[in-house]
């Protein structure tokens, strides 16, 4: 019953240049699309930390899907590649501190690749809405959070 | 903290699909928020002013906008706030229109989704912090990438303001496709009689850093401050020493081996050339591939006869750096290859034109060398195979346009004029040939454009067909052409002498290379995109590179001029200030938290991040932290998230700001 | 157009062909290519002209689907990737469903006599199929030259071969053919 | 090397020739064919005309009783057959209603998986070395207009078989036993086949023109691997003689012919005696061989 009526919540870090843009490209085609995901912008993936992932998923989100230029395209340069090689390692660490890593979604969306967004979105929704809603953290109890980094 | 919230339904547009004033009464109950309201317009003067008015009245100190892209709107609203006197990084947008009202359509959900939106920009403004701009600047130079028409006009419009311009061409002389084209429609005037006075004052030109046989080979920084890496081409010759006297070309034994890419390969050229006699610099080159030198160390026959010892067989290519402020496309089309489709794939584009296979059939390009007073035949109307005088000549549009199967979808838009502008300089040469165009619809928007192609109709008596033509062969040396009329519905069938194949403008193979290196996207036919199609047509995505001609689509020369004049107005423009002002989103080191392990210096693709001593006030060195130099810094954040302590901090998408919005959305 | 009432003959062209006539911008090419272009009244293009006009009788009644011989050289030039050459195949098997008789019968006879043996013994008997579809049309002596020949090198067996799995074959007739041949 | 067979009726009937000398070369190189069991007619021309599903379904039942045999692949020398067999099989693998459909009919899953080879595929994969240690006699004299029609080229993208516009496959494998190939321009145009009974007129046309203009481009000789292709230009060659008393008569061989001739197997073997145009007299002028037996 619980299961039937589940919306996954996804958080979806994309890119300023490429893969944001390309999701207005999304829009301004009126590309439609399930309303699962929010969007949170950052300059480039390369300023994705991996705690904002796991702090995301401790938050409650079912699914996360992180998204930029593609290799070689990246506004910055380098920017993707840096977070690329950051995601080799931290795919391992996900499933140790006990999130299940296949709900983390990897995708390169460039600018002009509107359609391709869509896609994306949908498929990582209806993938997270499959497995259920990730219960992993919210059975922890509030003491044994993560500690996070907040100088103010 | 006092936020203001302002929910816009852009006429139709947010509000279809996006119940505003629910939205907005939501807001309303947020923690932090003290005005929140919603309007058709918000980006109107009305709309500003109802902002101007709740920041003074309820005295905000943080405004959230739900609207548009940011990417549309942003410094609009932020301007609005200032005036108003609100910091304008103390203001947010929510992307209510491309990323929610466009792409749903169940009113319930979307209106939930917007205000997740609205609640996650204002837990992140909550954050934002006042912010000042970053002025850096200006390097008052420009790139010109491309010396066809379009990179001519462009250089000599910035040269002519003051400004200098490095010109950088990758063939040996400047001058592009129109150095090749015989007469230009709809006037009929003689292109190279054109053009090559715009080529010397180039040449001539104080301000103008001509460097041909050149490739850009990477470029660096950002608007206002580029800088460029050349690749100068070993030309074998010292083109500070040659006087172009031309004595080596004569005497060059190796004559016949190689066609000339100038005459579209219906002629020949030596190992040491110039590509055409009024080449610009008429410095020659020595093909490599084929010089006997260079292939078995004999002859040396140029440097023999040279008498400035010009020749330098032992020259290398050149890696030049420039620094300049601003970059202009101008790279140009490329023309279909018909006897092979695009992708090079082994089957043949266009195997029933028999292009390749019969001399007769020639593409649009050739016959604008034949055509040519400078061409093969010294302008004579001679068909290829015999040089025998074609009295009947087929001319075929749409070869590789419109045609997905074969080509491309889109219209090459110049081939309906230069077919009739082509059917016209052969009446005017045949008087008693006969000239067919198969066409399909004649697109002749442009100024005196229909009237010339009614006139090769009218007063010339070209004869038009509505239709495609399925199949060519040759047949005791008749081209035979197999057509159809749709208009009458008959089939048609002609002997002809000669065909003309109208192929498609295609983006050159390098644009995408290029593209990249710049950091500019491209469609998916490797033509480079503007901004906006309508109101930015020679922007690019990159701030301070900009577009002209045929590198963006295909474009007849009237436009690519025009074009070309504004890109460079564009980039006057940008001359026009010393200091340009960039956004502070730029990371900044809390030197109390750094423990100076400087990873952040290792993947920081701009070397922006220094190591800096903080000393004692008698100089005694207390730690090494990490600085970052914000005029190189682009923020890209990189090194705030590698920071094992969190002391670099990319302003204005600080951790705290990402992480307020990724509780705003998760938790509730 | 009275004729656009006749929708599910769009339906059906959608069906078979899987392709939409609105595609075609009518360049003509595929007439231009067509072989038995002169020996039709209606040039190949015409035909998807009036289906996209809605005149859906006027291409079914013409003899230019039943001319049409399948060589698909329209369908590999179309710089649409329409495919002509099936849409004529769809043409023809609408035409026989909804009983329409085409101006020369010969070519639908032709196909009934040659179906019919093959339902009948699983592979083509030619001399039987000769034979019926010479009866059929009543043109007795045409190819009559040629029969003795062709008897005395053998080239035609007397009598037919009846494969085992003939029943299958039936079968498969039955399901797949709403009219049958006759 | 073992392929599977799929002959078809007209190897059996009017084109038992290309089956007999097919099947004589294949010996000289040592090939084996097992042909389908109780194979069914591919519907040829017909099928498609009169019902779309029928002519996917027949085909199929025919790929199945290969499947059924283990066959990794079926030889169609046919080019009918071949077209037939690769568009259904094409068909059942991208369509998947129509798939559903014809499994329905057949009362039976379809998977696909037998490759499928025309005549020449066949050579190609024999391997054309091969085929050349094989040859005896020099076909130098033979000026050979290779006819491929429409049905082994088109529809491309479903067939994949070399350049739609601009074939040459034939052409190597001519060329490679001594036979000289001529550049002509009818090499892919419709002799207008499916037409051969009820319009003949019309077939005689198309058939006079592509003949002519091998002629015209000095031809001796027309190869064809194509039984409908070989019946209209050789059969009804004998009537295009008639109505037009100044044509001139040009055999036409089967390419397996061509080679058996290369091969030096005997003109009764190789069905020569078979076709309407007498080839003999021209062989005997053009190719140096002792014993000229029919």
């Amino acid at each position: 019953m619980e299961e039937e009526k589940f919306e996954p919540k996804i958080t979806a870090f994309v890119c300023n240049w490429c893969t944001y843009t390309g999701a207005d490209l999304a829009g301004t085609s009126r590309l439609k699309q399930q309303t699962n995901a929010r969007l949170i912008r950052v300059p480039c993936t390369g300023r994705i930390d991996p705690v904002f992932i796991i702090k995301a998923f401790e938050k409650g989100a079912d699914g996360v899907l992180v998204s930029g230029c593609h290799p070689g395209d990246c506004h910055y340069n380098t920017g993707n590649f840096h977070a690329r090689r950051r995601w080799i390692f931290f795919k391992q660490l996900l499933d140790f501190v006990g999130i299940d890593s296949t709900r983390l979604y990897f995708s390169w969306v460039s600018a002009s690749e509107g359609k391709k967004w869509v896609d994306v979105v949908n498929n990582v929704i209806n993938s997270v809405r499959a497995k259920g809603p990730f219960l992993g953290y919210k059975n922890l109890n509030k003491e044994t959070e993560l500690p996070l980094v907040n100088k103010n | 903290m006092r936020i203001g919230v302002f929910t816009c339904h852009c006429g139709e547009n947010i509000g279809r699909t996006v119940d505003c004033p629910a939205v907005s009464k939501a807001c309303a109950d947020f923690p932090g928020v003290v005005h929140s309201e919603d309007y058709k317009y918000m980006c109107s003067d009305p709309g500003q002013n109802l902002i101007k008015q709740a920041i003074k009245e309820k005295n905000l100190n943080a405004v959230v906008v739900g609207s548009c892209s940011p990417h549309m709107h942003e410094k609009t609203f932020r301007k609005a706030c200032s005036d108003a006197g609100i910091n304008p990084f103390q203001v947010e947008i929510a992307n209510l229109r491309e990323h929610c009202s466009w792409i749903h359509d169940d009113v319930p959900s979307a209106t939930l989704k917007a205000i997740d939106m609205m609640r996650m920009m204002v837990e992140k403004v909550k954050f934002n912090g006042p912010l000042t701009p970053i002025r850096v600047p200006v390097t008052k130079r420009a790139l010109v990438i491309g010396g066809g028409i379009s990179g001519i006009q462009a250089s000599l419009d910035i040269a002519n303001a003051g400004y200098e311009v490095i010109l950088v061409e990758k063939e040996p002389s400047i001058g592009g496709h129109m150095s090749q084209l015989s007469e230009t429609f709809p006037t009929l005037d003689c292109s190279q009689c054109i053009l090559t006075p715009r080529m010397v004052e180039v040449y001539q030109h104080s301000k103008i850093k001509l460097m041909s046989y050149s490739e850009v080979e990477n470029v660096e920084g950002f608007i206002g401050n580029f800088s460029v890496t050349i690749r100068k081409k070993a030309r074998s010759v010292k083109d500070e020493l040659c006087t172009g006297c031309g004595l080596c070309v004569q005497k060059c034994p190796i004559k016949k081996v190689a066609l000339s890419e100038f005459d579209e390969g219906l002629a020949t050229r030596p190992a040491m050339y110039v590509p055409f006699p009024q080449a610009v610099p008429n410095i020659p080159v020595i093909d490599r591939t084929i010089c006997t030198y260079f292939k078995n160390g004999k002859c040396q026959m140029c440097k023999k006869v040279c008498g400035r010892e010009a020749i330098d067989f032992e020259q290398q290519d050149e890696l030049v750096k420039e620094e300049v402020g601003s970059i202009i496309i101008a790279t140009g089309y490329k023309l279909y290859t018909i006897d092979k489709k695009p992708d090079d794939s082994p089957i043949h584009g266009y195997g029933e034109y028999g292009y390749g296979k019969y001399k007769d059939v020639v593409s649009g390009l050739q016959f604008e060398r034949i055509a040519s007073a400078s061409g093969p035949t010294s302008g004579e109307m001679l068909r290829p195979s015999d040089k025998k005088v074609p009295k009947k000549i087929v001319f075929i549009q749409c070869v590789g346009s419109r045609d997905e199967a074969k080509g491309f979808s889109y219209c090459s838009k110049i081939c309906c004029m230069y077919t009739a502008k082509h059917a016209m300089l052969y009446k005017h040469k045949v008087h008693d040939g006969e000239a067919y165009v198969f066409y399909m619809d004649i697109r002749a928007g442009g100024k005196m454009y229909e009237e010339f192609v009614r006139r090769a109709i009218e007063e010339d008596g070209v004869k038009y067909i509505r239709g495609r033509v399925s199949r060519i062969y040759q047949d005791d040396g008749k081209i035979i052409v197999k057509g159809e009329d749709t208009i009458a519905g008959v089939k048609v069938e002609i002997d002809a002498d000669m065909a003309v194949l109208a192929t498609a403008m295609m983006a050159q193979t390098e644009a995408p290379k290029l593209a990249q290196t710049l950091g500019v996207p491209y469609d998916k036919y490797g033509f480079i995109n503007e901004v906006h199609p309508k109101l930015r047509p020679v922007e690019t995505s990159s701030g301070g590179i900009f577009l002209a001609g045929a590198c963006n689509s295909p474009r007849d020369i009237p436009d690519s001029v025009a074009m070309a004049s504004a890109a460079a107005a564009k980039a006057l423009v940008l001359f026009g200030s010393d200091m340009l002002e960039r956004e502070p989103v730029v990371a900044k080191v809390n030197e109390a938290t750094c423990a100076g392990c400087l990873y952040c210096k290792k993947v920081c693709a701009y070397n922006a991040v220094e190591a800096k001593e903080i000393k004692d006030r008698n100089g005694n060195l207390i730690k090494v932290v990490a600085y970052v130099n914000s005029g190189l810094c682009q923020g890209c954040g990189t090194c705030n998230a590698t920071c094992p302590s969190k002391s670099v901090e990319l302003l204005g998408f600080k951790d705290d700001q990402i992480y307020a919005q990724i509780n705003a959305f998760a938790e509730v | 157009m009275h004729h656009t009432t006749l929708n599910p003959i769009v339906q059906k062209i959608i069906d078979v062909t899987s392709q939409d006539t609105s595609l075609c911008y009518q360049c003509g090419k595929c007439s231009a290519g067509c072989p038995l272009r002169d020996f039709m009244e209606i040039p190949p293009n015409r035909i998807v002209r009036y289906l996209q006009l809605g005149l859906y009788d006027l291409a079914l009644t013409s003899s230019t689907i039943w001319l049409c011989a399948g060589c698909q050289t329209c369908s590999s030039r179309c710089p649409k990737n329409f495919e002509i050459a099936k849409l004529m195949d769809a043409l023809r098997e609408i035409s026989v469903e909804e009983g329409i008789q085409p101006k020369d019968k010969k070519v639908l006879k032709f196909h009934n006599a040659f179906l019919k043996q093959i339902k009948k013994y699983g592979r083509s008997f030619e001399l039987g199929m000769v034979g019926d579809y010479k009866l059929s049309t009543g043109n007795l002596f045409q190819d009559l030259g040629l029969a003795p020949e062709t008897l005395m090198k053998r080239k035609m067996g007397f009598r037919p071969h009846k494969i085992v799995g003939i029943e299958k074959i039936q079968k498969i007739f039955d399901k797949s053919m709403k009219r049958d041949t006759k | 090397m073992n392929f599977g067979y799929y002959p078809g009726c007209s190897l059996q009937g009017t084109a038992k020739e290309f089956d007999l000398s097919l099947k004589e070369v294949l010996k000289v190189l040592d090939v084996n064919l097992n042909e389908i069991n109780d194979w069914c007619c591919c519907g040829a021309s017909s099928a498609h005309v009169m019902s779309h599903i029928l002519s996917v379904a027949l085909p199929a039942r025919n790929l199945l009783l290969a499947k059924h045999r283990g066959m990794q692949n079926v030889v169609a020398p046919c080019a009918a057959c071949y077209n037939r067999l690769k568009v259904s099989q094409h068909e059942l693998k991208f369509d998947e209603k129509m798939r559903m459909k014809v499994e329905e009919i057949l009362e039976e899953k379809i998977s696909n998986g037998v490759e499928i080879l025309n005549l020449i595929g066949l050579f190609q994969k024999i391997g054309l070395g091969k085929i050349k240690t094989a040859i005896k006699i020099n076909l130098k004299e033979i000026k050979a207009a290779c006819y491929y029609g429409c049905l082994l080229v088109r529809p491309h993208d479903i067939l994949k078989f070399d350049d739609p516009e601009n074939p040459s496959s034939m052409e190597e494998i001519v060329s490679i036993i001594g036979a000289k190939p001529i550049e002509w321009n009818y090499k892919i145009e419709c002799c207008g086949a499916s037409h051969s009974i009820d319009n003949t007129e019309i077939v005689e046309q198309l058939s006079k023109n592509i003949l002519n203009d091998a002629i015209k481009h000095d031809a001796n000789v027309i190869v064809v691997a194509c039984p409908m292709c070989h019946s209209n230009l050789d059969m009804r060659q004998k009537n295009i003689l008639k109505k037009y008393p100044q044509q001139k008569a040009i055999p036409i061989l089967y390419l397996t012919q061509l080679l058996g001739l290369s091969m030096g197997l005997n003109y009764k073997d190789l069905g020569l005696h078979l076709h309407y145009i007498n080839p003999v007299p021209m062989l005997e002028e053009k190719v140096k061989v002792e014993e000229v037996t029919i």
